[in-house]
C-alpha cells in the first residue's frame, strides 16, 4: 500500500505569496524527500506557517507551483488532502460538540470506515480516551490540541503537517507525540514540523530548513551535527527585522 | 456520488445539532422577523384590504432582513473556531462544503418560517395555509440560502460584515423577493395555481442558476 | 503645498480645460437656443372649436393661429394627445383610446385659451400637444439640470482621479528614492 | 507652455472632446425641438448614451471578472475595477438624468417600470462591488472575491429584468407617456444625434476607464515597491 509513494514528498517551485503589502514567500524552492522528518525554522514572519497552510491547501499561492507526492495541488486537491494530516495553530474543533462527536463528524468528512474502532485507536494513541464524551469547550487547550492531533492521524496520512504542535502540551504528551513522529518515519511517511523547542527538534529531525524572509536560507541534512550553524542562522535573523 | 450526498447531509446535520444546542440562529431569524411583523401591525391600519395589499411584502421583507442577520451569525460560528478550515482540510471537493452549509442555512430559515408564517396569518388575518404557499416558501428559502451562504462566506472576513452582507445579498435576491411577494399576494387573494406559475418558474430558474453557479464558484472563496 | 505641480500621466489640467470649454460652449448654445425650426405641417394656436358626436367623442376641432386664420383638423384613431390641465399634470393618450377625454381636454384648453401645437398630415391631426413655448423656461430648467449634473459629476470624477494619481506617483517616487539610497549605503 | 500642454494631451481625450463638441452641436443647435415633449426631450441625447456607457461598464466588469477567475492575471482585475467605477459613475448620471426627464414628461420622478428597476438594482450590485473592494484587505484573495461579485451581477441581470418585467405588468407604472425613445416627431434626425452622442460618450467612457486603469496600475506598482523595499531593508541589515 505504501510502496508506490514517490521519492519526493513535497516540492515547491518559485512559490510567491503576498498578503497585501507584505511579501511572505518570495520564490521559495524546496524539495523534501519522502520518509523524512523535516523541521522548518526561521523567525516570526519568515513564512513557516504560511508554507504549512499552503501545503494543507488553506492558502492559495500567487504564483509558482506546489506538488505533493508528485501531483500538483492545484489539480489533485482532494486526492492529496486524503493523504495529508494537519495540526495547525488553532485546534479547529466545534466547541459545543463532544470529542467523540467531533471525531465522528470529521471521520464522516473523510469517509472513513469502522469509525468507532478508529476513534478508540487514535484517541488512545494521543491519550484522550477518558474524555471522549466531554464537550470541547470544557477541555483545556492542551487537550484540544490532542483532539486535533487525533483528527489528523485518524485517516493514517502519508504526510503529516504540524505547526508548533508542542504548544500547550505537557512533557508527557510531547514525548508521546515524538513517539508518533518516530513511528511515522519508520513506516516511510513524511513529517513537516515547525516548533519553538529548536534544540530538541534538531535531535529528532532528519532535515532542517531555515526560512529567511520568504526563501530558503539554509538546508541541513544532518541537523544534530550542524546544530551550531543552524542555531546561528535561526537567531541571527531575529534581529534583521529591525530597521537599520 | 453517494458519498458526496452523505457529506453534504452530515454538514447540514452537524449545523442542526449545534443549533439545537445553542439556539443562536433560528431564534435570531424568527425573533427579528416576528418583530418586523408586529411593528407593521402598528405602523399600518390593518383592515382587510390593507392587509392583503401590504401583508405579503411585509412578510417577505421581514424574512429577508431577518435571514441576513441569521446567515451572518451562522457563518461567523463556523469561522470563530476556525472549523471552516478543518472542513477545507477534508478530502472532498469544496463545493460540498458550500452545499452542506447551504443545507444548514436552508434548514434554519425554514424552521424560522414555520414559526413566522402562522403568526403572520394570525396578525394580518390572512389565509395562507395552502399547499402553493409551501412551494413558494420552499423555493424562496432555497434561493435565500444559496445566495446567502456564498455571500456570508465572502463577507465574514470583512471589517464591517454586518453591513457588507446585506449590501451584497439584498440586491441580488430582489427578483426572488418579487416572486415570493407577488405569488403570496395572489394566494391571499384566493387566486389559483395558474396565476402564480410564472413567478414560480422565475423562482425555480433563480434557484437552479445560483445553486449551480455558486457551488461551482465557491472553491475560489475559501483559500486566502 | 505647491500648486504648480502638474500631475503626470492623466493630464488632469488639460482635461479640466477641455471640459470647461465644452461646458461653456454648450451652456451658451443651450441658453441661446429658442424654439427651433418646426415642420411645415405643424401649427400652433388656440382652440376655437370642438365638435363631438352623440357619445361625446371628439370628431373635429378648429385652431386659430397667431394671424387669426382658423384651421380645422380631422382625427384618426392614431392621433396622439399630450395635454396638461391647469395644474400642469400631463395627460397622454390617443384618439383611439380615449376619444371622449380628448374632447373634454380640448374644451378645457379652449376655455383657458391655452395654446396647443398640432402636427398634421392632409388635414388629419397626428399629434395634439401642449404648446411648449409658453413654458419654455421651466422645461429648459430640467434640461439645464441634467446638463449641469452630468458634467459636474464627470468633472468631479476626473478631478478625483487626477488627485489620486498624483498622490500615488508622489509616493512611488519617494519610495524609489529611498530604495536607491538604501542600496547606495 | 503650449508645448507642455500639447505634450501631455492624451489623444483619446482630444478625440472624445472633439466628438463631444460635435455631439453637443447636434444636440443643441442642429436637431429641431421635439414637439411632444419640448426641450426636455433633449435630455435623452444625454440619458441614452450615458445608459449605454453604464451598460458597457457592467459588461466589461463581468467579462473581465470572469477572465480574472480563469487566468488569474492582474490585468483583468484592473480592468474590472476601472470599468466598475466608471460604470457606477455613468449609472448614477443615468439614474439622475432619467429621473429629471421623467418628472416633466411622466409627471413622476420614479416609477416601477422594468428598465428603471433593473437599472437601479444593477447600480446597487455594482456599488456593493466597489464597497466590498474598499472594505476587504488587499491581495489576491480580494481580487478573487470581487471577481465573483462581478460575475454574479451579470448572472443576475437577465433574472432581474425578467422579474421586473413581470412585476411591472402586474403593477402598471403610474404614468405612461411618450416614453419609448423612438416615439417622436423627429424620426431619423433623432437617430443621428443619438448615434453621434453615443459615440462621443463611448470615447469618454474609454478615456475614463483607461485613466482609472492607470491609477490601479500605479497602486499595484506602489505595493510592489513596498514589498521590495521591505526586502532590501532586511538584506541591507545583514
Amino acid at each position: 500500500m505504501v510502496s508506490q509513494v514517490p521519492q519526493i514528498a513535497v516540492k515547491t517551485e518559485a512559490v510567491v505569496k503576498n498578503f497585501g503589502e507584505t511579501a511572505v514567500l518570495r520564490g521559495l524552492d524546496l524539495e523534501l524527500p519522502a520518509g523524512e522528518v523535516t523541521v522548518l525554522l526561521g523567525t516570526n514572519g519568515a513564512g513557516k506557517s504560511t508554507l504549512l497552510r499552503i501545503l494543507a491547501m488553506l492558502t492559495q499561492i500567487d504564483s509558482g507551483s506546489v506538488s505533493i507526492h508528485g501531483s500538483d495541488i492545484a489539480k489533485n486537491g482532494p486526492a492529496i488532502r486524503a493523504m495529508t494530516g494537519s495540526v495547525l495553530h488553532s485546534p479547529m474543533l466545534y466547541a459545543d460538540m463532544s470529542v467523540r462527536e467531533n471525531l465522528m463528524f470529521f471521520a464522516e468528512m473523510y469517509r472513513l470506515e469502522n469509525v468507532d474502532d478508529l476513534i478508540v485507536k487514535t484517541t488512545s494513541q494521543v491519550g484522550i480516551e477518558p474524555r471522549l464524551d466531554h464537550r470541547i469547550r470544557t477541555l483545556s487547550h492542551g487537550f484540544q490540541k490532542r483532539v486535533a492531533l487525533a483528527r489528523a492521524l485518524m485517516h493514517d496520512p502519508q504526510l503529516l503537517l504540524l505547526d508548533e504542535p508542542e504548544s500547550g502540551l505537557d512533557s508527557q504528551s510531547v514525548s508521546r507525540l515524538e513517539k508518533i513522529i518516530d513511528n511515522y518515519r519508520s513506516t516511510g511517511r513524511t513529517v513537516v514540523i515547525t516548533t519553538h523547542i529548536v534544540e530538541h527538534a534538531l535531535e529528532l529531525a532528519d532535515r532542517a530548513v531555515v526560512l529567511n524572509s520568504g526563501t530558503v536560507g539554509l538546508t541541513s541534512t544532518n541537523p544534530s551535527q550542524d546544530r551550531a550553524e543552524i542555531l546561528a542562522a535561526n537567531s541571527s535573523e531575529s534581529t534583521s527585522g529591525a530597521l537599520p | 456520488m453517494m458519498g458526496s450526498f452523505a457529506v453534504i447531509w452530515e454538514i447540514g446535520r452537524k449545523d442542526l445539532l449545534l443549533e439545537i444546542r445553542n439556539k443562536d440562529v433560528v431564534v435570531a431569524i424568527a425573533g427579528f422577523a416576528l418583530l418586523v411583523l408586529v411593528i407593521f401591525t402598528f405602523a399600518i391600519d390593518l383592515n382587510q384590504s390593507n392587509a392583503k395589499l401590504v401583508g405579503p411584502g411585509v412578510l417577505w421583507a421581514g424574512i429577508a432582513f431577518a435571514g441576513v442577520t441569521g446567515l451572518n451569525r451562522a457563518f461567523a460560528l463556523e469561522v470563530e473556531g476556525n472549523t471552516l478550515e478543518a472542513l477545507m482540510l477534508a478530502p472532498m471537493s469544496r463545493d460540498l462544503i458550500y452545499l452542506g452549509k447551504a443545507l444548514g442555512n436552508f434548514l434554519f430559515i425554514a424552521v424560522a418560517q414555520i414559526i413566522v408564517i402562522p403568526v403572520f396569518a394570525v396578525l394580518f388575518n390572512l389565509v395562507v395555509f395552502r399547499w402553493e404557499m409551501l412551494v413558494i416558501s420552499l423555493l424562496t428559502t432555497i434561493g435565500f440560502s444559496a445566495v446567502g451562504t456564498l455571500f456570508a462566506a465572502m463577507s465574514v472576513r470583512v471589517r464591517a460584515r454586518e453591513v457588507m452582507l446585506p449590501l451584497l445579498f439584498l440586491p441580488v435576491v430582489i427578483p426572488l423577493l418579487m416572486a415570493a411577494v407577488e405569488s403570496t399576494s395572489h394566494i391571499v387573494n384566493g387566486r389559483s395555481w395558474s396565476d402564480i406559475s410564472q413567478w414560480l418558474q422565475l423562482a425555480v430558474a433563480f434557484d437552479v442558476t445560483f445553486v449551480v453557479v455558486f457551488a461551482f464558484i465557491f472553491q475560489h472563496i475559501l483559500e486566502d | 503645498m505647491k500648486k504648480a505641480i502638474v500631475c503626470p500621466g492623466i493630464g488632469t489640467g488639460t482635461a479640466r480645460l477641455a471640459i470647461a470649454l465644452i461646458l461653456a460652449l454648450s451652456a451658451t448654445t443651450a441658453l441661446s437656443q429658442s424654439s427651433s425650426a418646426q415642420d411645415k405641417s405643424i401649427l400652433s394656436g388656440i382652440v376655437v372649436g370642438v365638435e363631438t358626436d352623440n357619445n361625446d367623442r371628439l370628431t373635429r376641432f378648429a385652431v386659430s393661429d397667431s394671424t387669426g386664420t382658423v384651421t380645422t383638423f380631422e382625427l384618426s384613431t392614431n392621433t396622439e394627445f399630450g395635454l396638461e390641465n391647469q395644474s400642469g399634470d400631463r395627460w397622454v393618450s390617443s384618439q383611439g383610446e380615449e376619444p371622449a377625454e380628448s374632447a373634454r381636454r380640448l374644451r378645457d384648453h379652449r376655455e383657458r385659451f391655452a395654446p396647443i401645437t398640432v402636427s398634421s398630415q392632409n388635414g388629419i391631426a397626428t399629434s395634439v400637444v401642449e404648446r411648449e413655448e409658453g413654458k419654455l423656461e421651466t422645461n429648459l430648467g430640467y434640461l439645464f439640470a441634467v446638463f449641469a449634473i452630468t458634467w459636474a459629476l464627470f468633472f468631479a470624477y476626473v478631478l478625483y482621479m487626477g488627485r489620486k494619481q498624483r498622490v500615488l506617483q508622489h509616493e512611488i517616487a519617494k519610495l524609489k528614492s529611498s530604495i536607491a539610497n538604501a542600496d547606495r549605503t | 507652455m503650449i508645448n507642455k500642454v500639447l505634450n501631455r494631451l492624451d489623444p483619446l481625450l482630444i478625440l472624445s472632446a472633439a466628438l463631444m463638441g460635435v455631439a453637443l452641436y447636434l444636440i443643441f443647435i442642429w436637431v429641431p425641438t421635439e414637439t411632444n415633449q419640448g426641450a426636455v426631450q433633449r435630455i435623452l441625447y444625454f440619458h441614452v448614451p450615458v445608459a449605454w456607457g453604464s451598460m458597457m461598464g457592467i459588461l466589461v466588469v463581468s467579462g473581465s471578472s470572469f477572465m480574472y477567475l480563469w487566468k488569474k492575471n492582474e490585468k483583468w482585475d484592473r480592468l474590472a475595477v476601472a470599468s466598475a467605477e466608471v460604470g457606477v459613475v455613468f449609472g448614477g448620471i443615468m439614474l439622475l438624468s432619467g429621473m429629471i426627464w421623467a418628472r416633466p414628461v411622466w409627471a413622476v420622478w420614479w416609477t416601477g417600470e422594468a428598465k428603471l428597476t433593473t437599472a437601479l438594482i444593477l447600480f446597487f450590485i455594482y456599488v456593493a462591488y466597489l464597497m466590498f473592494r474598499a472594505y476587504f484587505p488587499p491581495g489576491a484573495h480580494r481580487q478573487r472575491l470581487a471577481a465573483i461579485i462581478g460575475v454574479t451581477g451579470a448572472i443576475d441581470t437577465p433574472i432581474i429584468y425578467f422579474a421586473t418585467n413581470l412585476w411591472s405588468q402586474a403593477h402598471p407604472p403610474l404614468v405612461t407617456g411618450p416614453a419609448a425613445d423612438a416615439d417622436s416627431t423627429l424620426g431619423s434626425d433623432l437617430g443621428i444625434v443619438l448615434l453621434a452622442s453615443t459615440i462621443a460618450f463611448t470615447f469618454l467612457f474609454i478615456f475614463l476607464v483607461q485613466n482609472r486603469y492607470k491609477i490601479r496600475k500605479s497602486e499595484d506598482d506602489l505595493v510592489e515597491l513596498k514589498r521590495a523595499s521591505s526586502t532590501s531593508v532586511m538584506t541591507g541589515a545583514n
